[in-house]
């Protein structure tokens, strides 16, 4: 009976980041979009000004903060959303597999793009 | 074929508690059901469970209570082992999870219930019955224990011997409703039935469609006779479309029935002048039924039970369950109309001849439950003696089939030098109607007697007859015979019973043995077949039937729930005996058992009844 | 339908027809009168409009009759009466029309659980609801997301083996003997939690509409999560069976893949709040694992 | 099971006008997670070019004639990217708020209300993406 469901992953602590970022995510996406729609007009976007705001450190931290988040949140998500659909066995393991290379790869061009924004490169 | 060691038909109460108790004693147990487990008709109960938990109650006085409330037609050994068991029945169902309502110190609730000396009924809200079913299937899936769910069980397999005593039961024929198989299931040691009521037999009852007194019908067949079948509790509100039970609780609180006049007919008319709404259920039921005789019933079938004048706060507090059930069932807000209720057939005090441990004159068939009788509630039922009755007759009857050793029964079973025949004229000849009468399965004059052929034979037996039923396609259907022979019960082996009507009942369920040889089931399928099923089933409804008539007739007194218009007093030196109806081959045979009165430390001298 | 009239029992359906009746009362007379009157007032059409018959359109399939064998809706008329719930419609219609249509049904009070059906694409216990809130015509088919049988009756096995796989059961093994007639204290306010919880009547009518559900078949689902909800909160059972229970409910296809899409707790019958069992047992069992870490 | 028999049409036919409020509630939720997961691979990619103006010539970029500057400025000026931007709030806005019903609901609170907290996040939704027309498609043909 219950051992059919005895897989080693308990869902548990995936849950729990997928709220944990997502509250961190409601902060910071609101800032985000804040900053960059109302504060500067995403038309007005210059690389200049990009460069200038990366270079402060907070900013830089708080974006790479925001990347590493909202990429585990995302992939998370699409990863628990097939799993509801009943995702199973080695499919599973490659859907995860391309996930995991995918965020990962996201997370890898993302924090070099700021590096070269914030010119350290 | 399947085998095992004990086959328990049914899964309500009393079979779950038997399957366990078996299970626990070592036999390989298995239960065959018509329906799933918790589908079974004990989950509807909601009152409570009788047992002398706390100090200040004894055992002693819930049996006096029982034997008063059975007006003394209960057997002493068998009320004294009810009492005596309960409560050590009711805290194994507390240990096995039961949910029962607490009192602040964390012990379990008990609460008043009429006809009781002390407040001993324990109950789990409003569902008391539902939660004893649940709790004692999620022990039987703890156990592993085998259940056939969705098997209707035909008929049992039985050696024919002449004397039913000498009989032995090897099994049961069973009918997967999924798939339509038929499939023998061998009992090794002993076949406990536990099916529950015959309220179908009446067209309005509080009980599900699944009861249908199979269990009843099969023993009755089988040659184990029946005992008290005219003794069928009625409960005065119930809903007139569905037959839901609308609680006394109603009525407890200060609600009133009025007639279609708008008269407060229980005083008006004088059924009561003392308790008015209160007065014993019986009397109520009567006094309703008047009524609609009379012409003042509205739609010329019920009575209101208004409880607008309690008050919406007072009403939301203590009976908000029954808004719900007027609003769901009926379609009526209790907060703005007065809701309709009549009385309904409620509870089978009679049902198969057993002893105290559950075992019926033919070896190895045991019974259980509501389709038993040992007897405990004689002529009337008490509020929450029911349900004890399951765990403590259930339990005993499973250890019993498995070979426990539970002392020599007080009680004797089937025809023997301690009974007195019935010379009562019938009014048209009961019995088969050239239906098959065969009660068992021939034991070949000893040539091949072995259990498994005879098993064989039976499956056999009833792939004819299904095959028969299917293949007719013109004729009668089950569904017109059955609301004929509701009908005809309801109408004259109700709460009211005379002479005339009595027998004019036995006369139509006649009609409905004869039309019933020609009945077809028109669904071809082998799927799910229901109809026919229902077709099987109203068979036994016939026979069930035909007994409680029977014993209508033949039991010229009033006593319990037994009502003769003719005969208007409780007579003991005649009645302190059971009815007792044998099939005995298709042509029955009616007989007497006397009562035992003698417990343990005392007698029970039969008093007035009255409360 | 009163027990002392001399009358024969001539008609077996429509108990209201008071022509039916013999030596009439004056009552009665008033009542037919009523009703006669009744016919004559009013044309046919008008009486079907203010709801004289329902018009039920119920699913059929049978995988072995030929000429059911593609689903279809047959359409019944059904005569209304008051307080007739859509069980009671389809039991007329077997009755009455065709006695081969199927469903489970028991009880007819919304406690045995057999009839779950989706009525007017809702699931709904087909006593528990009354045909006069419905829209007509009233569609009526077995519950989504499970087997068809035949008709109305699906195969509940996978439901019932969900139920089984939370081990439902007081696991503790020790059981009074006679002398000592001693219960496990609880609390009034621990019984009340588990209340609604342990009202279910393993209808099966969360578990049809949870689109989770439907899409993992392991997926424990709702009733089975609430089943477990009701041992696991129960004081009864020590610390370390509470554990054990956590354990079951915390894997892959349990509690997690509930999406809070709150259809289960809008369709149970019996009113058990199960999103909010669930989502209590996630909580649950994350605390349970921080204490690790 | 669902896959296991197919009732035909029947089945399927008209199902998604039977979906309640938190079924609706969870499928906007999939959707705009999925948009917005998809969004941001897309947003570093055309952030990318950040990389190659920072290694180009440093008085493009004081000319903002760089490839990220004329990249992003180029894109702002198309009327459809303005449009499909205030689809995209509309999208943030909602899993947001309907985000913020979510962790609510995981902590338990107002579970009774779930059906009104989905309605009031579509409403906010809406207004907030009305709101915010003007500042999204000021200096694109108006
Ligand atoms: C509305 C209501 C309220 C009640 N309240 C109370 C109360 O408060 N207190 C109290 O003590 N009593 C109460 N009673 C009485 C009590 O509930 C019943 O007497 C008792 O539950 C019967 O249990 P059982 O196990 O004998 O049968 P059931 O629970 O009816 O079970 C019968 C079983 O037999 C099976 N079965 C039947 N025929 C066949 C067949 N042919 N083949 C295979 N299986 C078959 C069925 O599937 C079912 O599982 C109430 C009864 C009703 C109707
Ligand atoms: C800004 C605040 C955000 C909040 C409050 C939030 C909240 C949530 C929550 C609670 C879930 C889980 C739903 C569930 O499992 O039941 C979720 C799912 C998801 N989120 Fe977010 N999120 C936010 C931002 C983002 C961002 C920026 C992205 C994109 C990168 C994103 C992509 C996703 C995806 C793809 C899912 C899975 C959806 C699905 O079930 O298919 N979210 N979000
Ligand atoms: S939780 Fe509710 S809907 Fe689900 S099976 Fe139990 S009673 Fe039915
Ligand atoms: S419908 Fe399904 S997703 Fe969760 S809230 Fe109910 S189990
Ligand atoms: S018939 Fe029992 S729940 Fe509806």
């Amino acid at each position: 009976m219950a051992e059919r469901y005895s897989s080693f992953a308990p869902g548990g602590t995936r849950w729990l980041l997928q709220r944990i970022t997502a509250a961190f995510l409601v902060v910071v996406l609101a800032f985000h979009f804040f900053q960059l729609h109302f504060v500067t007009h995403a038309a007005e976007v210059t690389f200049m000004g990009t460069q200038a705001r990366m270079q402060n450190v907070g900013y830089f931290l708080t974006m790479v903060l925001f990347l590493i988040t909202a990429a585990f949140h995302g992939v998370n998500g699409v990863y628990n959303a097939l799993i509801n659909q009943g995702l199973e066995g080695t499919r599973k393991k490659v859907v995860l597999a391309v996930l995991v290379i995918a965020g990962g790869a996201l997370i890898a061009q993302g924090v070099y793009v700021a590096v070269a924004m914030a010119g350290w490169i | 074929m399947y085998e095992h060691d004990v086959i328990v038909v049914g899964a309500g109460g009393a079979g779950l508690r038997a399957a366990i108790a078996a299970h626990e004693a070592g036999a390989d147990t298995a239960i065959v059901s018509k329906l799933h487990p918790v589908r079974s008709h004990t989950g509807a109960a909601e009152g409570g469970i009788n047992a002398a938990l706390q100090e200040g109650d004894d055992w002693e006085l819930h049996a006096y209570d029982t034997m008063k409330g059975s007006d003394y037609l209960g057997d002493a050994p068998a009320v004294e082992t009810l009492a005596k068991n309960a409560p050590e029945e009711t805290m194994n169902l507390e240990h096995w999870g039961m949910p029962f309502s607490r009192e602040e110190d964390g012990r379990v609730s008990q609460r008043p219930f009429g006809g009781l000396s002390y407040p001993r009924t324990t109950y789990a809200g409003a569902e008391t019955g539902h939660h004893l079913l649940h709790t004692m299937y999620e022990q039987v899936v703890k156990r592993g224990i085998q259940v056939y769910d969705e098997w209707y069980v035909m008929n049992l397999v039985t050696t024919d011997e002449d004397d039913p005593k000498d009989r032995e039961c090897h099994g049961v024929v069973g009918y997967d409703v999924q798939s339509g198989t038929i499939e023998g299931f061998k009992a090794n040691n002993g076949v406990v039935l536990a099916t529950g009521g015959p309220g179908q037999a009446f067209d309005h009852t509080t009980n599900a469609v699944s009861c249908t007194g199979d269990g009843h019908a099969m023993a009755y067949r089988a040659g184990a006779p029946l005992e008290d079948m005219e003794f069928i509790q009625f409960h005065p509100t119930s809903l007139p479309s569905t037959g839901v039970l609308i609680s006394e609780g109603v009525r407890g609180e200060g609600g009133i029935l009025y007639n279609s006049e708008g008269e407060r007919f229980m005083f008006e008319y004088g059924y009561a002048n003392n308790s008015g709404e209160l007065a014993s259920r019986d009397v109520v039921a009567r006094a309703e039924l008047t009524e609609v005789g009379e012409g003042r019933g509205i739609e010329d079938e019920y009575v209101h039970l208004d409880m607008r004048h309690l008050g919406e706060d007072r009403i939301m507090d203590r009976l908000e369950n029954i808004l719900h059930l007027a609003e769901d069932f009926e379609g009526v807000d209790g907060l703005v109309e007065p809701m309709p209720v009549k009385p309904g057939q409620h509870y089978a005090m009679g049902g198969i001849e057993v002893d105290e441990n559950g075992q019926t004159c033919v070896n190895g068939l045991y019974a259980a439950g509501e389709c038993a009788c040992v007897s405990v509630h004689g002529g009337n039922r008490l509020g929450g003696n029911a349900l004890p009755e399951l765990i403590v007759f259930g339990k005993r009857a499973g250890q019993h089939a498995a070979g426990e050793d539970l002392g020599a029964p007080e009680i004797r079973t089937g025809y023997g030098d301690d009974v007195e025949d019935d010379d009562t004229e019938l009014p048209v000849q009961p019995g088969s109607a050239g239906l098959d009468t065969a009660s068992g399965v021939a034991a070949d004059g000893g040539v091949t007697a072995d259990a498994e052929g005879m098993l064989e034979r039976a499956v056999e037996r009833e792939r004819e007859r299904v095959d028969r039923l299917m293949d007719r396609d013109s004729g009668v259907q089950h569904s017109e015979i059955r609301a004929k022979l509701q009908q005809a019960m309801t109408d004259y082996v109700n709460v009211f019973r005379t002479e005339e009507g009595v027998k004019k009942a036995l006369k139509i369920i006649r009609e409905c043995r004869e039309e019933y040889q020609n009945v077809y089931v028109d669904d071809p399928s082998r799927t799910f077949n229901t109809d026919l099923q229902q077709t099987y089933e109203t068979r036994n409804l016939i026979d069930v039937a035909e007994t409680i008539a029977l014993g209508a007739l033949v039991r010229d007194e009033f006593r319990g729930a037994h009502w003769r218009k003719e005969h208007q007093e409780r007579k003991d030196d005649e009645w302190l005996k059971h009815t007792l109806i044998s099939w005995n081959e298709g042509d029955p045979d009616i007989f007497f058992r006397p009562v035992i009165l003698e417990g343990e430390n005392k007698t029970y001298e039969p008093k007035e009844r009255s409360y | 339908m009163s027990t002392q009239q001399q009358q024969e029992p001539e008609s077996q359906e429509v108990p209201q027809d008071p022509d039916m009746k013999g030596a009439e009362s004056p009552q009665q007379e008033r009542l037919r009168e009523k009703q006669e009157g009744m016919v004559d007032e009013h044309a046919e059409k008008e009486a079907e409009a203010a709801g004289e018959t329902v018009h039920i359109k119920v699913f059929r399939y049978d995988p072995e009759v030929a000429a059911k064998q593609e689903p279809r809706f047959d359409d019944f008329h059904v005569p209304f009466e008051k307080g007739m719930t859509v069980l009671d419609a389809v039991m007329y219609a077997r009755d009455e029309f065709d006695s081969s249509l199927t469903f489970r049904h028991s009880c007819r009070q919304a406690v045995c659980g057999s009839d779950a059906f989706f009525v007017n694409g809702k699931q709904r216990l087909g006593c528990k609801t009354q045909i006069s809130d419905l829209e007509q015509p009233v569609r009526i088919e077995p519950l989504p997301h499970q087997e068809v049988v035949k008709d109305l009756v699906v195969d509940m096995d996978h439901f019932y083996d969900q139920m089984h796989a939370v081990e439902p059961y007081f696991q503790d093994e020790d059981t009074p003997d006679s002398s000592e007639l001693e219960e496990q204290r609880q609390s009034p306010e621990n019984r009340e939690k588990i209340k609604m919880s342990s009202r279910c009547i393993w209808c099966g009518a969360c578990m049809s509409s949870c689109n989770i559900a439907a899409g993992d078949n392991e997926y424990l689902g709702p009733a089975a999560i609430n089943k477990a909800y009701k041992f696991a909160m129960d004081d009864r059972e020590s610390e370390e069976i509470k554990e054990h229970r956590l354990r079951i409910l915390e894997q892959e296809h349990g509690v997690w893949r509930c999406q809070t899409q709150f259809s289960c707790t809008e369709v149970c019958p019996k009113d058990i709040p199960l999103t909010e069992h669930i989502q209590e047992l996630k909580r649950e069992a994350v605390k349970k694992n921080l204490k690790f870490w | 099971m669902s896959q296991s028999y197919n009732r035909g049409l029947i089945e399927d036919f008209g199902r998604w006008k039977e979906f309640s409020a938190g079924m609706w509630a969870w499928i906007f939720h999939k959707f705009t997670g999925w948009m917005l997961i998809g969004y941001l691979f897309t947003h570093i990619a055309v952030l990318s070019t950040a990389i190659g103006a920072a290694s180009g010539d440093a008085s493009m970029i004081q000319a903002e004639t760089d490839v990220y500057t004329t990249t992003i400025q180029g894109l702002e000026e198309l009327f459809i990217v303005r449009v499909l931007e205030v689809g995209l709030l509309a999208v943030a806005v909602f899993h947001i708020l309907n985000g913020l019903r979510l962790l609510m609901v995981d902590l338990g609170i107002g579970l009774e209300a779930q059906d009104r907290s989905f309605y009031a996040s579509l409403v906010l939704t809406g207004a907030i993406t009305v709101a915010s027309v003007p500042t999204f498609l000021s200096g694109v043909g108006f």
